[in-house]
Order: C-alpha cells, then structure tokens, then sequence
C-alpha cells in the first residue's frame, strides 16, 4: 500500500466526512445570519451588525451562549425521551446530508474524488426517510416535556408532516420516472444528459415538492407547531440550552436540505446554467459547487421572503390544503407524467 | 390518546395576551369549549389612589390607563372636570385638543393592527405599523415633550400652543400617512391567508354587541352606527365632516376594515382642524388649588377602543370623592366569551387581537 | 345658568313615566348638569331597571358605580350607593338610577336583565364588598381571592 | 471588582473574556410585557431604535431558552408570584432589567396592590428610569448590562459555588 493510496483510500474519506459534517453547520450559521438580516430588511431595520463584520458571528455568539447556558430538565418530564429527542431531531438532518451530492467528481492523478459521500442506488429514498424521521423527534420532544402546549405543538407537527409527505413522495415519483434511478447523483446527470432540468419539464411537481417542503421543515407560513402567538414556543417550550439549540439547529439544516433536494431534483444539482447556449458557455467554467451553492442560496432565500410577508396558515386551513389541492394535484400530475412517459 | 377535553391556561404571561391577561381555556382537540378571563394583574388601585389626589394630579395617571391611546384619557377625564366646573375652554384650544385626540386614534389604530397582523403571523405589518406610529409620537415629543405617556390635555385648555414646527410635522403626517396605511393594506386585503384567518371568524350580532355593551369599532363592525363623537359631539366636533364608517358582518375582518377606514377620516379631521385653527388663547386660566364644589358628572367621550367615559363626584375640596373610569376595553373583553366559542384555538387569538384591549384600562 | 328639566322634553318624559309607573317608589328625581338621576328603593330596582329597558327603550347598561360615604351611614343607616348609568342606543339618552344600600344588605343582580352587568357587579364586590344576589358567579375580579379587605371603602388605607 | 481574579489562570481569564463576549453578544429577552413600558420595549425592537443591532431582537416566549428578563411595567401583587416563577423557569445565567419607574420603585403607585420595586421578587441588574423611559433609554441600560457582563467572570462559578450570582 503506497502512501498515495493511503492518503486516497483512508484520509480523504475521513476529510470528507468531517467536511460534511461541517458543510450544513456552517449553512445554518450563514443561514441564521442570513436569515435576521434579510428579515430585518425586509421589515425596514438594520439586523445584527455589531459582533464581526456585519454582525456575520452573530450566530457564533449565540451559539457559544447557548452551550454555556444551564441545561433545565422538567421535573415532571421522562428524562429519556426528553434527552433523546433533540440528539434524533439533529442527528436525522445531518445524517442525511451524507446521501446530497454537492458537485460532480473530479480526478487527482487518477483517483476520482466525489463530492458526495454515499452515492446509494436508494439514496432518495434514504435522504426523505431520513428528514422524516426528525418528526419522531419533534414527538417525544413535545411529549416528553409533560405540558400542554409542547404537547399540542407536537400534535400539530405530526398531522402536519404525516400529511405533507404524501404529495412530496407523488411529487418525487415523478422524477424518478424520468430518472429511472433513485440515485441522487444518478438524478443529477440524468438532468445533464437530458439537458433540460426537471424543474422546467415538471412543473407542476417542483411547486408541490416546494410547498410541501416548507411545511415539512415548519416554515412560516405553516409554523403551526411553533406558532409563538398561540403555543408560546409549540414543542421545544420546555427546551433550555444546547438541546434547544439542537432543535434550532436542525430545523435549519432540514431547511438546508429541502432546498438540496429541490435543486437536485429539479435544478440541476451541481450544474451550470444554459449549457445549450454557446455564449453562456463560460458559466461552466464555475465549479459544480458554486452552483450547487447559488442555486440553494437562492431557495433559502426565498424561506426568508416568505416569511416575511406571509401570516400564519391556521391549523384547518393548512390539512384542507394538503389534502384538498397538493394531494389531488400531485395525483394529477402522477397520473398524467405516467401516461406521457408510457405514450411518448 | 384519548383524552377529550383539555384545559388551557393562556397567561398571564402568554405572547399574545397583550399584557398580563389570563385566560383560562378548555378545548376539545382545539376548538374552544369554553373561555374565561381572568384579570387584575395590572390593578394599580388607580382609582382609591385618585381620591388621595387633587384634580390636576389625577391627569397624568389618566395616561397610564390606556397607554397606546393617552391624550384620549385624558381629554375624556379633563371634559369631565370641566363640565363639573362649567368651565368653558376657548375654540382654539377645542380644536388643538382635536388634533391631538384624532392623531392618538391614529397612533393606536396603528400599533391595533400592527399587533393583530402579529397575533396571525405577519410580523413585518407590525414592523411597519410601528415605524409609521413614530412619526406621530415626534409630533408628540416636539409638543409636549413626551413620546407615550402624553400629558398633553390639561384642565383649562391645552399646556402649549401649537408653533410652526409641530404644524409642519403634522402636516408631513398627514400627506405621508396615506401611502403608509396603503402599504399595510396592501399586504393584509388581498391575502388569502389573511382573509381566511379573519372573516367569517369571531361573528358578534348586533343585538349581543348591544346586550354585552360593546363599544367603538367592534360595535360599529356589527353595522351600529354610533359615534359619540358624531351624535352626541364634544369639543368642538359637530364642526367638522367625517364618516363614520360602519361594516354589517360583525367577525375579525370588519373589525378591521372599520380601524382602517378610521385612521383615513382621522387624517380628515386633523386636516379639517388645522385649516380652521384661528389665533386665539389656548387655555383660560384655572386657579391652582382647583377646589370644586360638590356634583356629580358623568361624560363619555369616543376614545379609539371604545366609550370611555369618567364619573366624577366631588365634595367642595380640591379633591375628588370618587373618581370612577368606565373602560371600553374592560367591556369588550367581556364579550370575547360570546365571539370566541366554538371557534378553534388559533382564532382567539385573532378574536382577542381584534377586539383591541389594553390591560390597563381594564385593570386600572 | 341652571338648567331645567322642562328644557329637555325627553329626559322630562322619562321622568314623568317612571313617577306615573312607580310613583312612590320613586323616591326622588333630580337634574344635574343634563343628566337625569332618579333613586330608587332596592326593592323596586329590578322592576325599574326592567321597566326602563322593555318599556323605555334603555338598552345598554353603560356603567355600574359604586360609592361610599361612611358620614352618610350614621345619618341614614345606608352606608353605600350603586348606580346604573343606563343609556339608550340609538339617540344617546341617558338616564343613572340610584340605590342606597347599607353594608351586609344584598342587592339583587341585574344580569338577567343586562348582561355586561357581570363584571360590573363582581368589580363592585371586590371594591366595596357589597353582595349580589342572584349573579352567576360572584368572586373578585381583580385582586387575588385571599386579599383581604375591599380597597374602596373610605377606612380602607391606600397602602393597604 | 476584587473577586480575586488576579490569581486566576491565563487559560481561564481568556475563558472568561471569550464566553462573557458570546453572552453579551446574544442576549435575548424573554417576551414579556406588564404595562406602557412594553410599549416602549417593542418600539425599541422595531425599525427605528432596532434592538437587533445588538442581536438581541430574538424575543423568546419561553422564560427556558431567555437570558433576559425584561420587567417592563408595573408589578402588582397579584402578578409578583408569576414574576417570581417565570424568572425561576429562566435556564442560568440570567439577568434581569427593571425598566421603568414602576418596576424599580412602584412608579407613580403606592396603592394596595403594587409592589414597590421587582427587587423585592427577584434580583436586578440594572435599573433603568423613566416613566416609561424612551426607547433610547432602555438601549442605555441594556449596554450598561453588556459592560456588566464583560466584566463578570463565568468559570469562577466553577471553583466557587458561592459565586453563583443566582440561587
């Protein structure tokens, strides 16, 4: 074994994995960060300015705060379930970071190195089931926390989540029609060959996929679960100190992750723009992973802007749009991509 | 799970109780079963402390009732020591008075629907409806000195005249307003979200408006058209022309639009009131140990929220036997009951935020 | 220059109606800077409240004040008043009814006839400690249950 | 502040200034409002005074994830009890401002039923006076809280248990 393949067997591996580890924390900093002063713009104010430049460490500040706060467990709470509900919240976003290619691959004297860590046949599958797993989380966290409102908070994520995963997986199948792969990467240069994204040949399915997105990562305006004006803080109340920090974290990294899924599956992942164009060719000249960023910067983006504008769905409202409109039209479109796919 | 019935305890610390208020909810798979409130965790004794203070000390605590709206206060409580004296205060300080009442409206119409839009999730609305709110506080600041707690009705007239400077900036007030308002109607009217948060929700008849003695806007909302100020006028407003904008449905979004449509026929008025604003003096001068002989007098005026009116009794000393505040807001809770039952928990807040209580007029 | 009552036609019909309908009961009128007061004896309030709703068109109850005058209470034995500020939706009339109630003595609740009596008689319970017979839930409104003392009453300190 | 640092660490002194930094930097207050002065605290987080400067605009409804506690209006006695508890429910550290004559003193109300001053309930940091005080004045007292901070010294706490400010 030569010290080469050493390096490329055993320490690039290890580096990847940390990086990837690394990768959706830092997201959530800058998304943070992003996030106060977008809204704060929005809203006609300043935002954090004083801590670094900017106020870019804002979140480092409250980051550092928050470890070295007390750490509260009611005493009428199940000490298990109320510890691990935060570690399962975290631990599903970040995990399934591990199936989201963040760029193409490149070669370095002959060894490929993949911007991804795990490439699976299923990978989509393991990346929806995965993030889904979070709401057991937010379960046992609410009630775990033995008191009303973390309780009713977590009942609303629940019906919540159980009811958006059925038109985000219709949506998904479509895809996968065209991709006759559930391999992310697989998803990604079928975009490439086909030379048109997903987005653009269904759109139907990208706007279900988006919605529903925001409500699985209980996003305003579906923030039922942590509605502040009704459920005081919904199911992290009880949570003090790093374990709520955990939950804030999470509900960002799955934020983080939505916007992956929707730039893989419909935009392209890695992809520049305009291949078709010759003039625009240079655009290719950005690495994969600059775009991969612009384009889920941009959905992030479009998170913050819409909580900005947008009021609170009420609880009825937000099950009759599920499953009024997003469930029949995402069978719609199943259906009709199905017989177009067979026809044509 | 199969439990049926919870209770809720809402406050008194609670983010959308607007203050220290407590209700006490039971709710079946959140719809509201029953709900009732429970206040006094801002009873200051206002009114016992009032007997142990002369007339003229009881003005500036007549701005810590109903914070938002505080020249309201206290023009409500100085016409009513004015009709026990039979004093009469010179046109021109009617007019200032006016002004200043009719820029209060605004002020607090603005912070009611900054903090509503909140209540249902739109934070930015409160955002801007604050930051439009500062600009009518700057007038205050520069006329009195005060930014919320005003002070700014005194017994015998007003404390100053109204120079150039203040005229200017309530004018700049006047053409900016508008847009401002638009800007906020722009993102609530044609909401869907909005529109279905609040209409058809929290429906009051006009017979129970009347029966549970709801005043203001949440009357008017339920198609009464009745404002004192333009049926039974006090200083000085018969001579001015303004709507009084009534709505039929009696929910959350009629509420809403009748605030709206208020804060422009306040604009009306102001505008009104400082084209006629003829040089004259601004106070008459009133005695400093203001000793009133013994009567009794009730006067209500119309104050953003509601009737607000004062009871006053004296006994020919320069204090008062019994001064008593009638509150809107201590009346329009009362009929959150009514409006609130068998709606879902999501919508009392919207109730709550709609019908516009401040704590401290209710627990005085 | 003191005004009459004869200069209010309306006020002065209402007046006249509840001396015809009552007569005796009554037991004086007077008018005060435009607002009409008329006393009553606690017997006869529901029935004069009821008959100024139904039959006179009172709708709203406005205000319920209560007072204390412990001078009074060696005079005639009646320690405190309560009085229903009543008003008439539309057209604003209004009229204020008085009853003198000595400490101990019930008053009988009005909130079968207006509803918005309800906290009224519960804030004037916790300020006065006068009882009402007949509210649906009579406890204090705004101090905490184990308060003691009514703070209103006159021989009661501010600082408490 | 003769508390002995002198003889502490190097290690621990930097501690102290980096974890005081990250405190001082990410208060957030506890969403609570009694009277006018919540008022003026909401001003004070909107567009013109904007709080969020100092990153202190997250108002957190839960009394568990705040480190400020923000006693903005008048404290009656029937509302002290719930001051006291929601205060206990606040994970350590914790510092707590009295905005407003009322709070510190019992303001313009020396009734029955006011409790005259919050630090008869709980322990203050930093008084702030006014009635209510502008939106500036309370920034004041809030920057003065910070230099509090900075100069306060967390792994202390750690050797001696009797330097726990709260408890």
């Amino acid at each position: 074994m030569t010290a080469l393949t050493l390096l490329f067997d055993l320490v690039i591996p290890a580096l990847k994995i940390a990086a990837i580890i690394l990768y959706p924390l830092v997201m959530v900093i800058v998304m943070i960060w992003m996030e106060r002063r977008v809204v704060a713009f929005i809203q006609g104010r300043l935002g954090p300015n004083r801590v670094g430049f900017q106020g870019v460490l804002q979140p480092v500040a409250d980051a550092m705060k928050l470890f070295f706060k007390e750490d509260i467990i009611p005493r009428q709470a199940d000490r298990l379930l109320f510890n691990l509900s935060p570690v399962l919240v975290m631990v599903s976003s970040l995990l399934a970071f591990a199936f989201i290619p963040l760029g193409g691959s490149f070669e370095i004297k002959g060894y490929a190195i993949d911007m991804w860590i795990a490439a699976s046949p299923v990978g989509l599958l393991l990346v929806l089931g995965l993030s889904s797993i979070g709401v057991f989380g937010i379960v046992f966290g609410g009630w775990a926390s033995n008191s009303k409102y973390p309780l009713m908070g977590a009942l609303r994520s629940v019906v919540q989540i159980l009811s958006y995963e059925i038109p985000l997986g219709l949506t998904v199948l479509t895809v996968v029609f065209f991709s006759r792969s559930m391999d992310l990467v697989a998803i990604v240069n079928h975009q490439k060959d086909a030379r048109v994204w997903f987005g653009f040949l269904l759109p139907v399915s990208f706007i279900v996929f988006w919605i529903s997105g925001i409500a699985e990562t209980n996003r305003a305006p579906f923030d039922l679960p942590e509605a502040e004006s009704e459920l005081v803080a919904g199911y992290h109340t009880e949570y003090s100190g790093m374990k709520f920090a955990f939950f804030y974290i999470a509900e960002y990294a799955h934020m983080v992750l939505v916007s992956s899924l929707v730039v893989i599956l419909f935009f392209g992942g890695w992809l520049p723009p305009f291949p078709n164009v010759k003039a625009l060719a240079f655009l290719g000249g950005l690495p994969g992973f600059a775009w991969y960023l612009i384009k889920i910067m941009f959905f992030l983006y479009l998170y913050i802007w819409i909580r900005g504008t947008l009021p609170r769905y009420r609880f009825d409202a937000l099950i009759k749009l599920v499953w009024k409109w997003l469930v029949p039209l995402a069978l719609l479109n199943f259906v009709i991509v199905a017989l177009a796919w067979y026809l044509l | 799970m199969a439990f049926k019935e919870i209770e809720l305890n809402m406050g008194p610390q609670h983010p959308s109780t607007h203050g220290v208020l407590r209700l006490k909810l039971s709710v079946d798979n959140e719809v509201v079963l029953a709900i009732e409130p429970v206040i006094g965790y801002l009873h200051r004794g206002m009114e016992k402390l009032w007997e142990s203070l002369t007339y003229r000390q009881i003005v500036p605590l007549t701005d810590r009732l109903d914070y938002l709206a505080a020249v309201s206060n206290n023009l409500a409580y100085v016409l009513a020591v004015e009709k026990l004296m039979g004093l009469e205060v010179p046109p021109r300080a009617r007019y200032i008075r006016v002004i200043l009442a009719e820029l209060q409206r605004l002020a607090s119409h603005l912070a009611w629907v900054g903090f509503m839009a909140n209540d249902i999730g739109a934070m930015t609305v409160l955002l801007y409806s604050f930051e439009d709110r500062e600009d009518i506080l700057d007038i205050f600041e520069a006329y009195v000195g005060a930014r919320l707690t005003v002070h700014g009705v005194r017994i015998g007239g007003v404390p100053f005249d109204l120079d150039e400077q203040v005229i200017g900036m309530i004018r700049r007030v006047l053409d900016e307003t508008p847009k401002k308002v638009a800007d906020i109607e722009k993102l609530l009217n044609d909401n869907r979200i909005w529109l279905h948060r609040t209409r058809g929700v929290g429906v009051i008849s006009a017979a129970d408006a009347l029966g549970l003695g709801l005043t203001g806007p949440a009357l008017r909302a339920t198609g009464v058209a009745w404002d004192i100020r333009r049926d039974l006028p006090y200083s000085s407003y018969e001579d001015f022309e303004f709507d009084v904008p009534v709505r039929p449905g009696g929910d959350v979004y009629d509420r809403y639009l009748v605030r709206m449509e208020e804060i422009r026929q306040s604009l009306r008025i102001v505008r009104q009131a400082l084209g006629r604003l003829r040089p004259g003096e601004h106070r008459v001068k009133v005695p400093r140990v203001l000793k009133i002989p013994a009567g009794e007098v009730f006067h209500t005026i119309e104050a953003p929220k509601g009737e607000l009116g004062f009871y006053i009794r004296s006994n020919g000393t320069d204090k008062p036997e019994r001064v008593k505040m009638k509150s809107p807001s201590f009346i329009n809770l009362q009929s959150l009951e009514r409006m609130s039952k068998g709606y879902l928990f999501s919508d009392v807040v919207g109730i709550l935020g709609s019908l516009d209580i401040v704590l401290g007029e209710i627990d005085k | 220059m003191p005004e009459e009552l004869a200069d209010f036609p309306a006020l002065e019909h209402i007046a006249g109606s509840l001396q015809d309908r009552f007569g005796e009961a009554i037991a004086e009128t007077s008018f005060e800077k435009r607002e009409l007061a008329v006393k009553v004896r606690t017997a006869d309030l529901l029935a004069v409240l009821e008959f100024l709703r139904s039959g006179l068109g009172f709708n709203a109850l406005n205000d319920m004040i209560g007072l204390d005058h412990p001078p009074r209470a060696e005079e005639t034995g009646k320690r405190f008043s309560i009085l229903y500020q009543l008003y008439k939706f539309p057209g604003g009339l209004r009229v204020r009814v008085v009853i003198d109630v000595d400490e101990g003595e019930p008053v009988p609740s009005v909130t079968s006839i207006y509803r918005s009596a309800d906290w009224a008689e519960r804030e004037i319970f916790d300020m006065f400690g006068i009882r009402f017979s007949g509210h649906p839930g009579l406890r204090r409104i705004y101090l905490p249950d184990d308060f003691e003392g009514h703070p209103l009453r006159k021989d009661f300190p501010l600082g408490g | 502040m003769t508390d002995g640092t002198e003889r502490q660490p190097f290690i621990l002194t930097r501690a102290d200034h980096l974890i005081t930094w990250a405190q001082k930097n990410s208060l957030w207050p506890f969403g609570s409002g009694l009277a006018c002065c919540a008022i003026e605290m909401i001003a004070t987080a909107a567009a013109r005074y904007d709080i969020a400067r100092f990153g202190m605009e997250l108002f957190r409804a839960s009394p568990r994830q705040a480190d400020l506690f923000i006693v903005a209006g008048t404290v009656t006695r029937k509302m002290a009890p719930s001051i006291r508890r929601l205060w206990e429910q606040m994970a350590d550290p914790k510092w707590v401002v009295a905005m407003g004559n009322c709070a510190v003193s019992g303001g313009p109300f020396p009734t029955y039923s006011v409790v005259q001053g919050v630090d008869q309930v709980i322990p203050v940091d930093v008084h702030i006076a006014g009635c209510p005080p502008t939106p500036q004045g309370l920034l004041h007292g809030l920057m003065i809280l910070q230099q509090k901070i900075a100069a306060s010294h967390p792994t202390q706490e750690i050797f001696d248990p009797h330097a726990r400010r709260t408890g």
